[in-house]
């Protein structure tokens, strides 16, 4: 490919651009639209997963020892708790401890237990956190069967439902972006498709000229990597800045619900719309001549 | 040159084009294509173009059947004809220069090489003027011109010419026929399919008569119709 | 209008269908794509709204009244609250009542509260609630300057937080619609509008040979409706089969997190669907004819 | 029917087309408007046909200037013309029987009148086999006959042909200026811009020369140009 080739793709391309000014920033607002509701999509279902994992990791299981138990062997169940596999961290809770988180969780109302603190029933426990939230069920089953242990706790039905909504928001996320994505590429290869065709004519002409395929093409490539590139920043652009200024809001008027910030993540969503609209553009522009090439 | 041996183009509608016909034509010749309207004439130089495919029979171009040539070679073929549309296809985003210098573009000449000889061709056809001009604001004898100045800009070993004055007065007809002929002398092979029956009359060359598909008519120093 | 010219009319308009046809599929791929997520959107918010209004009616103000206060003059106190101006509904919860009310929501934990039975310091105390959540603040000054009153106590920052939450769901709600919707124009409009950007050249020939705007437009305008009105069909019913599918699996899986299963609103949207397809259709489709009927 | 007053066309880009033209054709007339290629002929007609507008100058129809056509009247006026546009301008997606149905359909014609008229004009300009057929698969001569069909098809007063014959041969050439006169024998008013010398001149009519936007001749009874 010499210099001379590669200036008049390029000059090709930016003149087709000029040429059928309509076309293509009708391409470029679809593009947009398209990476825009992907995006946002995106950004939802990894903050309904930073959410689901926050609920899992606070899903524990109380082990509570027989009454009889020496301090020494409350110390050794410690111990033997921590090597169960799947276990993730264990910690003692007397029983005192265990009223003041009671009293806690009751907020407001926390006065009404005042008269428990003289004769406390709550036992003493060892709170134990699993690795991951679906093998709660399994170690507790392990556990109640270790010696000492009198009794096992973990919400049963409530930590299984949150499990599988958890798993279910995860799963619906993943369903949700394949199916956005799905539609970005549909909307912006059809539109990009759809402007191709009303050029059909002239690209005929070209090869009853002589031309090649690929000289045919390459023009049409670059457009699109243009127009998708084009796209695909202005979204990200959007999208950041529309994402950012409801990060803001939320995080300072909620303490309890905080929107991922930034990281790394953020980043590579960004970055890959962009990819997807340059590559989508591309590709898509470059595909649909292959019909008219036929002559 | 061209080699056709019992060619029949029969279209999906049934329509049967062109009929059995066997010609030859050698390297240097130049031929007019008569016929009436609907005759074949346009049919048979797509055959050669390869825009369409023989039904039956064989297109041989420089020894080789043109059916042969497949995907990337398709071009090749073309680059060799330089053909002038009945119907113009000039690209309507382009001016006529770069509709004119497209045929160089796409053998990869560079800029210099198209800057010299674009205007030159463009002189010849007297579309001098027009460069800057786009197909939509030619005159329908300016759009021919500018199609037989593409046509023949990158010197193609054969020229096609379907109806090439068809809208153009006598006079720019008779010049456009002079340069095809003088094209011709140079070593350019030349078909011309036309209803320029003082033209044909007047210049004496090789005459293949159409009616219905069929070759009805094959003869050296020829005239338009026998009666004349 | 005569009979010929509906019958032509009609036959242009799906000839025309028939004539175009990549383009006709590719418009109204693009049309039951933007529909559907315009059609979840409106569902997910519904939800959302539904889901607000849930948590805003659980947030009540605990009236506690005075420790040495008569049996009738307590009668009177819940009489008078009921007069309360925004206050909607009050109800007697008695100290045993309250322990019962407590331990439910230990749920598993509530053996930890048996030794209260037999000593119950929870006093005796009105639930009121409000008419809008907005009110409650307000309201909750009001009574407890009212005598007889010793207390009173509601979700202070909790319940601000949730108003917020919940008036932010909806305004986002109400935003996240009109963004979606406008979307959907845009991206039908401009489909329909590329489909007719390539018959540019038919439209301006029948207006070289006498044909007035309206003759021209009007096979547009049924071609459009068709198409919008068989993506908009296609777009329901798979939102339709889709939602009904979600909402069995979500309610039957979570007790606690019930989805809107039917109703009026939620006709309203699949009925509202189908004609913005339809109008869109009609309307994206008679509207760019008129640039090419300039000649 | 038609008067012009010191019309002048000029494009964007410059190009004077038309150059002071005053022009008048009586109802009635049979005219040749002859001139080299670019001499302004098919600019002249779209200037009746309120195709283009003109820069300076009237253009009278019926008495009435065609610029004061606005919005829905154009139609009217157009419908009142026959046009043989130099380009065509077939439906390309409408068989060749709805092409020439067209012009009826606009009018409010019912189909039973369609189904009747059509297939006789048709039959006049040589296409009684071809109705099915869509505008590409016919030959360029068939295109331009389709072409003239529609022109006639719904007996308008005034019949503008731009080079109608541009793509036929003499026999059927003639055959279509015959059906032309014939056409203004019965009262129609016939404009034919054209290159064809030889019909010109061997058919006696008004001719106007039109060169570089000009009126150099206007002569009845006159022949392509003065020195034949
Ligand atoms: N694509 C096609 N499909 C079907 N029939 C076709 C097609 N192209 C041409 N024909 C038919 O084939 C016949 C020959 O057409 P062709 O264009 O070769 O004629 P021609 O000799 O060039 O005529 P003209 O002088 O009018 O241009 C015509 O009857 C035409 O209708
Ligand atoms: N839309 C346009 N914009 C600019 N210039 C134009 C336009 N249309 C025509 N012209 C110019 O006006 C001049 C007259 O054109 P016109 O088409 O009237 O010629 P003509 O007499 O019909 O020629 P031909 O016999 O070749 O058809 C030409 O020089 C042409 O380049
Ligand atoms: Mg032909
Ligand atoms: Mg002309």
């Amino acid at each position: 490919m010499s210099l001379d080739n590669l200036t008049y793709y390029f000059r090709e391309a930016f003149s087709s651009l000029h040429r059928n000014f309509w076309l293509s920033w009708a391409s470029i607002g679809v593009i947009i639209i398209s990476l825009l509701i992907l995006g946002s999509s995106a950004l939802v279902v990894i903050n309904a997963r930073c959410l689901a994992d926050q609920i899992e990791s606070s899903v524990e299981i109380s082990v509570f020892a027989e009454e009889d138990i020496s301090e020494s062997e409350l110390d050794e169940l410690g111990d033997k708790l921590k090597l169960v596999n799947g276990v993730d961290s264990v910690e003692f809770v007397s029983s005192s401890e265990a009223l003041e988180k009671l009293k806690e969780s009751f907020g407001e109302k926390k006065e009404a237990l005042d008269g428990l603190e003289e004769r406390n029933t709550l036992p003493d426990s060892y709170q134990v956190k699993t690795v991951d939230t679906s093998l709660v069920s399994g170690v507790a089953e392990n556990i109640e069967q270790m010696q000492g242990v009198e009794k096992v706790r973990y919400g049963h039905g409530v930590v299984e439902k949150l499990m599988k909504m958890t798993s279910w928001a995860r799963m619906a996320g993943v369903v949700l972006v394949l199916l956005m994505s799905i539609a970005a590429v549909f909307l912006i290869a059809t539109t990009i498709r759809m402007s191709i065709f009303s050029r059909q004519y002239e690209i005929e002409i070209m090869k009853y000229l002589g031309a090649t395929n690929f000289f045919i093409r390459v023009p049409f490539f670059l457009e699109g990597m243009i127009l998708g590139t084009a796209g695909g920043l202005v979204s990200v652009a959007l999208l950041f800045l529309g994402y950012h200024g409801l990060v803001d809001k939320v995080n300072s008027a909620f303490s309890f619900l905080q929107l991922v910030g930034g990281g790394q993540l953020i980043n590579y969503i960004f970055v890959g719309l962009v990819l997807l609209g340059a590559i989508i553009g591309a590709v898509g522009s470059s595909i649909p001549v292959k019909r008219f090439l036929k002559v | 040159m061209i080699q056709m041996y019992n060619v029949s183009k029969i279209f999906d509608n049934g329509v049967k084009a062109v009929n059995d016909v066997t010609l030859h034509i050698p390297k240097g010749d130049f031929l007019f294509l008569v016929g009436p309207s609907g005759a074949g004439k346009s049919t048979l130089s797509k055959l050669i173009f390869r825009e369409e495919l023989a039904t039956r029979g064989k297109v041989l171009f420089n020894k080789k059947n043109v059916a042969r040539y497949k995907g990337k070679e398709v071009p090749l073929l073309r680059r060799n004809i330089g053909m002038v549309f009945q119907d113009f296809r000039l690209l309507p985003k382009k001016n006529v220069f770069d509709n004119v210098g497209f045929t160089l573009q796409v053998t990869g000449k560079g800029r210099r090489e198209i800057k010299k000889s674009v205007p030159a061709v463009l002189k010849m056809v007297g579309l001098e003027n027009k460069s800057e001009m786009f197909p939509k604001q030619l005159s329908g004898g300016e759009q021919q011109r500018a199609c037989i100045a593409r046509a023949i800009v990158n010197r193609p070993p054969l020229i096609i010419a379907d109806e090439p004055t068809g809208n153009l007065d006598p006079v720019t007809s008779r010049d456009i026929m002079s340069l095809l002929l003088d094209i011709n002398r140079r070593g350019t092979t030349v078909i011309v399919a036309t209803h320029a029956w003082d033209i044909v009359n007047s210049m004496r060359q090789r005459v293949v008569a159409l009616s219905a598909g069929q070759v009805v008519r094959d003869e050296e120093k020829g005239a338009y119709d026998r009666c004349r």
